[in-house]
């Protein structure tokens, strides 16, 4: 009984890892295909079953003219997602705080509904925005700028910070806060200096869906900009011709994902050493 | 309900094998009579909980044997030892009522209906829980939920003992009395073997009718509570036990007594055993067992008073002996010398301890 | 709580950031949405409520609306049942757990723009590798993305691998947070792992599970660029949720007055049922002490 | 060293006229071709410091050889040139929303011909002196009408775009397979004429191993995908059925009354026939986008296959396995075309065809670019006699033929190895399109987005079986009338008549 | 310098946590809060503390009103119940913490730290963290970093209710050597255990239900308490009540026991009355030849420290006898109970007040106060 358990298990655990790798197999060996590879029906083995190319990879780093030029695009989305969400985290830890730790009263509003109305920040969905973000930035001279898409990822990500970090805040015990102010920090200083430091796992947790949302936005990243700030998904989308190069997008779907794949590692590592435990509640 | 067995018990965290001073758990044995009502005592990270682990089955311990009512269970997992367990926090099925709460256990082994509901309402009419038995558990108090975690156990009819683990920290401190009481009750009336771990010396005392004390993951002392009380066999006990704690006094060996410091203390019965003892000697009393004159008189030490406290129904002297310090609580009420005084240890509660280990005034 | 000057400094940049970037798009939506700017005209005209009773008669936006119903919470759901599975999984001690947890969460850090691409490359009836494995197992292919429901069911599976990973991590942070002692009490008192997990482990991952639902609910309601890129609604409008319509109406054909009525009453709608649903959650799922 | 004496040589063969041209086969040109835009005549010209931003669709096709010839106009010129991407499907809104904000974002816009209707009062008209030019003049008569609006000529053809047939030559040429064919129909297997021809041969190849490759094919590969491009798929298999060669005044409308002509029987028979069709589609055939067409056709998996020439060259790529082994003819036609005058279906004996000028890649200059000079420069420059033979022969890149001297078999023949055959019916076919006098145009109206999507929208939902033809196009009929009124009778009016005038050959 | 607290009340959502509190709070002496669970201690130390802001009356330090100063410009110090440090310092950045933010040089903050590590015994533990530390060493971290910046108002809030039994009875002998030679600052301690206020002496704020019941010497407030909820909230166990019915010479208590109205009872005025006994008071033998005798069940025998609690009923009787060592009784064996009419209390059946309290025994406490 208790070996069929294991073994069923294991067997569910690899069915769910196959899965989840199926699509990064399939794009790793498209990668490597050309039309010619792609149009003679599924096939997994390269030289055996169809002549491999460098051709997918190549595309992502020839530039202009050629195929597309994928590093300056990667380096304007890591530059726009970091500073997005640093600044989402910076002003949602501070609102987070300030609605776990002090009490708001305006007419019928409460804290739960200040809560609620950041949070339903993301319930609007992103092409009723494009056209006002695309005015406003326009107002502001933002429009294809790393700044204005900065700007408009700030208010995608904020609400995702506030939600997990004031869950967080609420299960810091506040005689810490309070015990910082008795001696002798004032209400900032006490965030900066005791309550900060101790909300790391929750910091790590909500910068990863900063990181996680903002680096996969295509919508915002694509409708703002025009042709000076790429960012990576739509430079990659831009291979998305009539004629779908499977391959090339394959190379490029596996490129895109490295960075966070990193940040799964980290993450489990928090996760392992029970650090995540008390970040989300 | 069972008797309990423990063979050559010991536990070690490390590998197996490892040296005896690793172990968390020092090996001994001991029994613990069908229906009665035991405690764990000792401060935390003294081995009780790793004790009542090894009982409750989710811990095998690294050597040894523990029997239930003779059956060897050292391998059996914790759900095929029928033990019950109450824990520190009141642990509740929230979603469900008292009533279903209690009929838990006897679902999972698939009583009948019938037969469920005449427990539950047995249980519940003990427990005092009949006028909730609808509610929802997660509505009650802290020691109504207490309750429920015990019925639980109670509703059983195979249950070998019910491990009861800090389950007053919770409750309110007004509160503790009666629930202590019911804890009692349930053991008279239903002769259940009931184990308590706790580190509080009150809880063990009013509960258990023996305690094993332990610290280090050793087992000092097993007993009623008032031997304890009276003649802790070990030092750590005679500290432990009682409040304020034994007076233990470093000694050397004299003719008819001991010496402290350089005043003797005449302690006939129990000089000889103190001259044949290896070790380091010390003699132990309780506060409330020094007697305190202001006139010298025969096997009187002359102290002085350093301080006394007043706590209102007695007070609590603090007698200085060249150095050592010596409590004495007095009633109020008696007199009280000032600054001088002069004490007297009366043998039959004066306990001379030689390596930590009481000495038996028979041998 | 506290009640101290100084709380404005904490709460106030946020939210006037947050008020200052979403505000002027918000109202600005609204007051597109009684205008009757399209393609031709673009502009702030006055067309009073017509782009509203436009809507009302529009049966294939309420169609999209209810399959949007249909496929958020039928992917949430599963989403949630596999996360949770999955979670428990690998919750306790196993052999390589580490390996098993990253890679659970690989999917959700994909961008899912181009991930449906090559999904769409996957379910390709005849030159994809799904069909080649089913074929392989002597089973008749499947119709991936060209019947109605196949392609609903396609869509799902892709949500599924994409956001799976959410509910993961969000689960299994919180199994790991979980006491011991109620799970002790249960083999205590005899219970089975179904027995366990129905009476302890949903009871305490109550909490978690409707902030983890609400949120993917709130996400996956937004569900457009894995419609366009797999199926463009298709086959015929069979995939087509509300935001994807609200897409087509909007950038598509340029409607955006009438995009903007759909959009604001879209919004409307969501918080109201988003509502409902936190607060029929929580009385099923939280029983308060 | 032997390359540059050979090219030296060509040049001087070639262009006696010219002295001593500087060497511009770097860029992979054979040579440079003397006109207004002209290597030569481009590198004497001095943007640096200048930008130019170019809006184009994804790589390759049409993105590739804009961002090509940028790079080359780029290092002539100095200017700095950026291109930005768009898949397909997103272009018309990212075009749009700056338009209509009166942002000015691109200079130069690469896109679909039949947004004319929508992006005209944002374009710049065509300067004369392009219009003039030697280059300009050889564009076919076709392309010049999908790039003018009335008068005025406001996009700048750099691509020609059709609908046609592609087949397999080697299964209609096949001795075996055409007895096998007829035992079974009783009739000659032959490139069909009809659209009832092509699916009885399209099912009758349909599901089995026909080329001896051990996997099944197929018999037609169609864009049928709910996406911006299936309606042309649809148009080219209506065509036949309703446009009438004798019936004037619209197609898409009655040009008078402004009645959408969508649910006409000709229309709906049309309908009839695509629903018809998906029997004979490879598996998934009915979510196929173009890329799938491609694919499907050009990787030999089907018979048969129509729309733009993208399939065709992929089959005729050099590693293909079917090189050499397709063939192209019009599209089919149809002996019964229903006469909306008289509400009655007349009876051609040759089978009626009403070739379709797809709308296909175009270009623009930006009204309110603030560097209109370079802009037509640029595409002048894209498009010069040089570039576009080296763009022709790079299959990827999608640029197909619209000059009339493109229409050489024998450049098809020498420069990419097609078989005579093949290069002779993709030449022909291509050519005959242009002589026809029953051709459609797209509905270049403003909000031609609005119709096409929801055409497309009822043509999807008969296909999927939610509706039948009848209904499904009712549907789309007064959902017709309902955007003409939107957007406003006259205004529609006026720009259908633009199309009408073309496709009634008034002009 | 003084700390005055005028006519305060504090309420939060509409629930009163305090209400017209009027105290005085003198330097260098030592305050007791004693009270039940919500009486009102913890709020009373916030309000103190300035953590939290009164809602009505005025708290004035040296006649300024301070209501208005935010925490942080305080020179307060508080120690909670829950163990509260730092956890992502070490101990000596703990208890350095307060000394930085008051920017004291690096060197008078090493003294100070040495000083008060070596006063509570941590100074093996200066490295490690808090979440390593055992329940009473954190407690004792927090305890100095309290310490450590010589605040004017140093503040406990049921600083041992979390430790252990045997950790309590350490620490409360240390907490009388440290707060007994205070002379600059203003210590209030709260504790909901009399023998802790005892112990520490000093003079004590007796709370319940957000009220003042009774201020003054803890041992004066021992042998007098003002009202009957007094002697219960300051006995443990809780004082034995009884009521009782004055009818000319005779007192008749509740079931029947009957005493002559004699003695300090002497001046009770007739009709219903309620009479307090203390556990201590009633014993299980024979002390003087006038002790009331009564018979009655055992409930219970609680074993509290080196006592015993024998919970006792009988008829109306529900009370507790004190007896020392440890002994145990069956449940339901019969008992009978001895108590001299001399050490029994007084208190209006009307409003609780103090009526009649037995003579002072001889006081012990000389040597503690001279």
């Amino acid at each position: 009984m208790f070996v069929l358990y294991r073994s069923l298990k294991y067997f569910v655990l690899l069915v769910w890892s196959a899965f989840v790798a199926l699509p990064f197999l399939w794009a790793l060996t498209t990668s490597f295909k050309t039309a010619n590879g792609v149009v003679s029906g599924a096939t997994y083995i390269p030289w055996l079953q169809y002549e491999p190319s460098l051709e997918g990879w190549k595309v992502l780093f020839r530039g202009e003219g050629k195929g597309i030029d994928i590093i300056t695009p990667y380096l304007n989305s890591l530059t726009v997602t970091l500073s997005a969400s640093f600044i989402s985290l910076l002003l949602g830890t501070l609102a987070a705080y300030g609605l776990s730790r002090f009490s708001w009263r305006a007419g019928p509003i409460r804290n739960a509904d200040i809560t609620f109305f950041f949070i339903s920040q993301r319930i609007m969905p992103p092409i009723v925005l494009s056209i006002p973000f695309f005015l406003m930035l326009r107002m502001l001279g933002l429009l294809d700028s790393r700044a204005g898409l900065v700007l408009v990822y700030i208010a995608l990500l904020m609400p995702i910070v506030v939600w997990v970090m004031v869950d967080f805040f609420n299960n810091i015990p506040r005689e810490l806060d309070e015990t910082a102010m008795l001696d002798g920090c004032g209400p900032l200083e006490t965030f900066w200096r005791v309550i900060l430091p101790n909300c790391k796992p929750g910091l790590v947790v909500a910068g990863l869906f900063c990181i996680v949302f903002g680096w996969n936005d295509f919508f915002f990243a694509f409708i703002l900009t025009f042709t000076e700030t790429q960012l990576l998904p739509v430079a990659i989308v831009s291979l998305n011709s009539s004629v779908t190069p499977w391959w090339s997008l394959s190379a490029s779907s596996l490129i895109a994902v490295v960075p966070l794949v990193i940040l799964a590692f980290v993450i489990e590592k928090y996760l392992s050493s029970g650090n995540l435990a008390g970040a989300i509640k | 309900m069972a008797r309990i067995e423990l063979k050559d018990v010991g536990h070690c965290y490390g590998p197996a094998g490892g040296r005896l001073e690793d172990y968390a758990l020092q090996p001994f044995s001991h029994v613990w009579e069908d229906g009665g009502a035991y405690a764990l005592l000792g401060p935390s990270g003294c081995g009780k909980t790793t004790f009542l682990n090894i009982i409750s089955g989710l811990v095998h311990p690294t050597r040894g044997r523990v029997l239930f009512d003779g059956r060897d269970v050292t391998a059996l997992a914790t759900a095929q030892r029928n033990i019950a367990q109450v824990f520190q926090f009141p642990v509740i099925y929230k979603t469900k009522t008292v009533h279903d709460n209690l009929a838990f256990p006897l679902r999972c082994r698939n009583v009948e209906e019938t037969e469920i509901r005449r427990r539950v309402q047995e249980v519940a009419a003990l427990l005092n829980l009949e006028s909730s038995l609808k509610k929802p558990a997660r509505q009650l108090t802290a020691d109504a939920k207490q309750l429920i975690s015990l019925g639980r156990g109670l509703v059983r009819e195979d249950v070998a003992a019910i491990l009861l683990d800090e389950p007053l920290t919770v409750i309110d401190p007004q509160q503790k009395w009666l629930l202590r009481r019911k804890l009692k009750e349930i053991n008279t009336a239903l002769k259940q073997t009931m184990v308590y771990v706790t580190h509080d010396q009150n809880e063990a005392m009013t509960f258990a009718d023996h305690v094993a004390v332990m610290d280090q993951g050793k087992v000092m002392q097993i007993g009623t509570p008032q031997e304890l009380f009276e003649c802790p066999q070990h030092t750590f006990v005679g500290w432990f036990i009682g409040s304020p704690a034994m007076n233990i006094l470093p000694c050397t060996v004299a003719e008819g007594g001991v010496m402290i410091k350089d005043k003797k203390v005449p302690l006939p019965a129990l000089a000889k055993a103190a001259a044949t003892a290896a070790g380091a000697l010390e003699l132990g009393i309780r506060p409330e067992f020094v007697q305190i004159s202001d006139t010298p008189g025969a096997g009187a030490l002359g102290v002085d008073i350093r301080e006394i406290e007043n706590l209102g129904n007695y007070n609590i002297v603090m007698l200085d002996l060249d150095g050592l310090e010596i409590k004495a609580k007095i009633s109020v009420g008696n007199p009280l010398p000032d600054r001088k005084a002069f004490i007297r240890l009366p043998e039959k509660s004066t306990h001379i301890y030689a390596s930590g280990q009481r000495l038996n005034p028979g041998t | 709580m506290l009640n101290l000057r100084h709380k404005y400094v904490f709460l106030l940049p946020g939210l006037l950031v947050l008020l200052a970037i979403i505000l002027f798009p918000l109202l600005f939506t609204i007051r597109v949405s009684f205008s009757s700017w399209d393609v031709v005209m673009p502009g702030l005209d006055w067309f009073g409520g017509r782009n509203y009773t436009r809507m009302w008669a529009d049966g294939r936006f309420w169609e999209a609306m209810q399959r949007l119903v249909m496929v958020a919470v039928s992917s949430v759901a599963l989403q949630y049942v596999l996360g949770f599975s999955l979670a428990l999984l690998v919750w306790r001690n196993i052999r390589m757990k580490r390996f098993f947890r990253v890679l659970f969460l690989v999917p959700m850090m994909t961008t899912p723009v181009i991930m449906t691409v090559i999904w769409r490359t996957i379910f390709h009836e005849s030159l994809g590798p799904l069909n080649n494995f089913i074929e392989m197992l002597g089973l008749p292919a499947v119709p991936w993305l060209s019947t109605a429901s196949t392609a609903v069911i396609s869509l799902v599976i892709v949500e599924v691998w994409q956001w799976t990973p959410f509910m993961f991590l969000l689960l299994l942070a919180g199994l790991l947070s979980l006491p011991r002692e109620p799970f002790q009490a249960a083999a205590i008192d005899g219970a089975g792992p179904v027995r366990t997990f129905f009476n302890v482990t949903m009871p305490l991952m109550a909490p978690i599970s409707i902030g983890a639902l609400i949120i993917r609910l709130i996400e996956a309601s937004k569900i457009m660029e894995t419609v366009y890129v797999l199926t463009a609604g298709g086959p015929g409008t069979a995939t087509e949720t509300a935001s994807y319509y609200i897409y087509i109406r909007g950038l598509r054909e340029f409607q955006i007055g009438y995009a903007a009525a759909l959009s604001v009453t879209y919004l409307v709608l969501m918080i109201i049922a988003l509502t409902i649903i936190a607060k029929i959650l929580a009385r099923i799922m939280i029983l308060k002490d | 060293m032997r390359k540059m004496l050979i090219t030296t040589a060509l040049v001087a063969l070639m262009a006696p006229s010219m002295v001593m041209a500087k060497d511009y086969s770097k860029y992979g040109i054979d040579k440079d071709v003397a006109g207004l835009c002209s290597y030569e005549a481009i590198d004497a010209k001095d943007y640096s410091g200048r930008t130019l931003s170019i809006i184009t669709h994804a790589v390759p096709v049409m993105g590739e050889p804009t961002a090509l010839h940028a790079k080359q106009f780029g290092e002539l010129t100095g200017a700095k040139v950026k291109v930005v991407h768009v898949p397909f499907g997103d272009l018309f809104q990212r075009i749009m929303i700056p338009f209509q904000t009166g942002q000015s974002a691109y200079d130069v816009m690469f896109y679909g011909s039949l947004w004319i209707g929508d992006f005209n009062r944002y374009l710049a008209p065509v300067p004369e002196k392009y219009r003039n030019s030697k280059a300009m003049k050889l564009v076919t008569p076709n392309y010049i009408d999908v790039a003018t609006l009335g008068k005025q000529m406001i996009q700048y053809p750099i691509d020609g775009d059709r609908h046609y047939l592609k087949y397999r030559r080697d299964v209609l040429e096949n001795a075996d397979l055409k007895k096998k064919f007829k035992d079974k129909t009783g009739r000659e297997l032959q490139v069909p004429a009809t659209w009832e021809e092509y699916d009885e041969i399209a099912a009758f190849f349909n599901g089995w191993d026909w080329d001896g490759d051990g996997e099944k094919n197929y018999g037609s590969a169609e864009v049928v995908k709910r996406d911006d491009l299936m309606f042309s798929a649809f148009i080219s298999r209506v065509a036949g059925y309703a446009k009438h060669p004798d019936v004037k005044g619209g197609f898409f409308f009655d040009l008078e009354t402004m009645t959408p002509l969508v649910n006409s029987p000709g229309w709906v028979r049309g309908l009839e026939m695509f629903i018809k069709a998906q029997r004979f589609m490879p598996p998934g055939g009915n979510n196929f986008g173009l890329g799938d067409e491609i694919f499907s056709f050009g990787g030999g998996q089907t018979l048969f296959s129509y729309s733009w020439d993208d399939a065709f060259i992929q089959a005729m790529e050099k590693k293909s396995r079917i090189r050499n082994k397709v063939m192209a003819a019009p599209l089919p036609g149809s002996h019964e075309v229903w006469n909306r005058k008289t509400g009655k279906w007349d009876h051609f004996d040759t089978p009626n065809r009403a070739p379709y000028i797809t709308w296909g890649w175009t270009s623009a200059v930006a009204a309110s670019s603030k560097n209109k000079d370079m802009a037509f420069d640029y595409l002048c420059f894209f498009s010069n006699q040089a570039n576009t033979p080296h763009d022709l022969q790079i299959g990827r890149f999608g640029v197909n033929p619209y000059r009339s001297n493109h229409f050489d078999p024998a450049f098809w023949t020498e420069k990419l190895g097609w078989d005579a055959k093949v290069a002779d019916s993709y030449v022909k076919t291509l050519s005959g399109m242009d002589d026809s006098k029953n051709r459609v145009f797209d509905l270049r109206v403003p909000g031609v987005g609005q119709f096409m999507s929801s055409l497309a929208a009822g043509v999807s939902e008969a296909m999927a079986g939610q509706k039948t033809a009848q209904e499904a196009l009712d549907g789309v009929a007064r959902e017709w009338s309902r955007i003409v009124e939107r957007i406003g009778k006259e205004r529609v009016r006026d720009a259908y008549a633009n199309v009408v005038a073309l496709e009634d050959n008034l002009r | 310098m003084s700390l005055i607290l005028e006519a305060v009340g504090s309420m939060a959502e509409d629930q009163m946590h305090l209400a017209d509190i009027n105290l005085t709070f003198e330097k260098g002496a030592f305050y007791v809060v004693l009270g039940a669970t919500l009486a009102g201690k913890t709020s009373l130390l916030r309000l103190l503390s300035g953590l939290d802001q009164p809602t009505s009356g005025a708290i004035t330090m040296d006649g300024r009103n301070i209501v208005e100063v935010p925490v942080w410009k305080r020179r307060v110090s508080m120690v909670y119940q829950q163990f509260i440090n730092y956890p992502h310092l070490d101990v000596r950045a703990n208890i350095a913490f307060p000394l930085q933010r008051a920017g004291l040089p690096g060197d008078e903050i090493d003294a100070r730290i040495n000083e008060v590590t070596a006063l509570l015994g941590i100074g093996e533990l200066l490295r490690r963290r808090p979440g390593e530390l055992s329940g009473g060493q954190q407690q004792r971290v927090a305890l100095a970093r309290s310490l450590v910046k010589n605040a004017d108002l140093l503040l406990l809030d049921e600083p041992l209710v979390n430790l252990d039994y045997k950790l309590r009875e350490q620490l409360r002998p240390e907490f009388r050597s440290l707060f007994g030679n205070n002379t600059s600052a203003i210590i209030v301690y709260s504790t909901t255990e009399p023998l802790e206020a005892l112990m520490l002496g000093g003079r004590i704020i007796i709370l319940d239900e957000g009220r003042v019941l009774q201020t003054g010497d803890v041992h004066e407030a021992f042998h007098n308490p003002a009202c009957e909820t007094v002697a219960r909230v300051f006995n443990d166990p809780p004082m034995n009540m009884i009521s009782a019915d004055v009818a000319g010479e005779r007192i008749i208590l509740g079931d029947g026991l009957v005493l002559p109205r004699s003695g300090h009872l002497a001046g009770l005025p007739p009709g219903p009355c309620r009479i307090g006994i203390r556990a201590n008071d009633l014993n299980l033998e024979q002390s003087a030849a006038d002790d009331m005798e009564l018979a009655a069940e055992v409930q219970l025998s609680e074993v509290n420290g080196s006592e015993t609690y024998i919970h006792i009923h009988h008829n109306e009787v529900s009370w507790v006898v004190r007896e020392d060592g440890v002994h145990s009784y069956a449940l339901g064996s019969g008992i009978r109970i001895r108590f001299n009419p001399g050490r029994l209390f007084a208190f209006s059946s009307a409003d609780g007040r103090l009526l009649a309290a037995p003579d002072n025994l001889v006081s012990g406490s000389a040597v503690m106060e001279g």
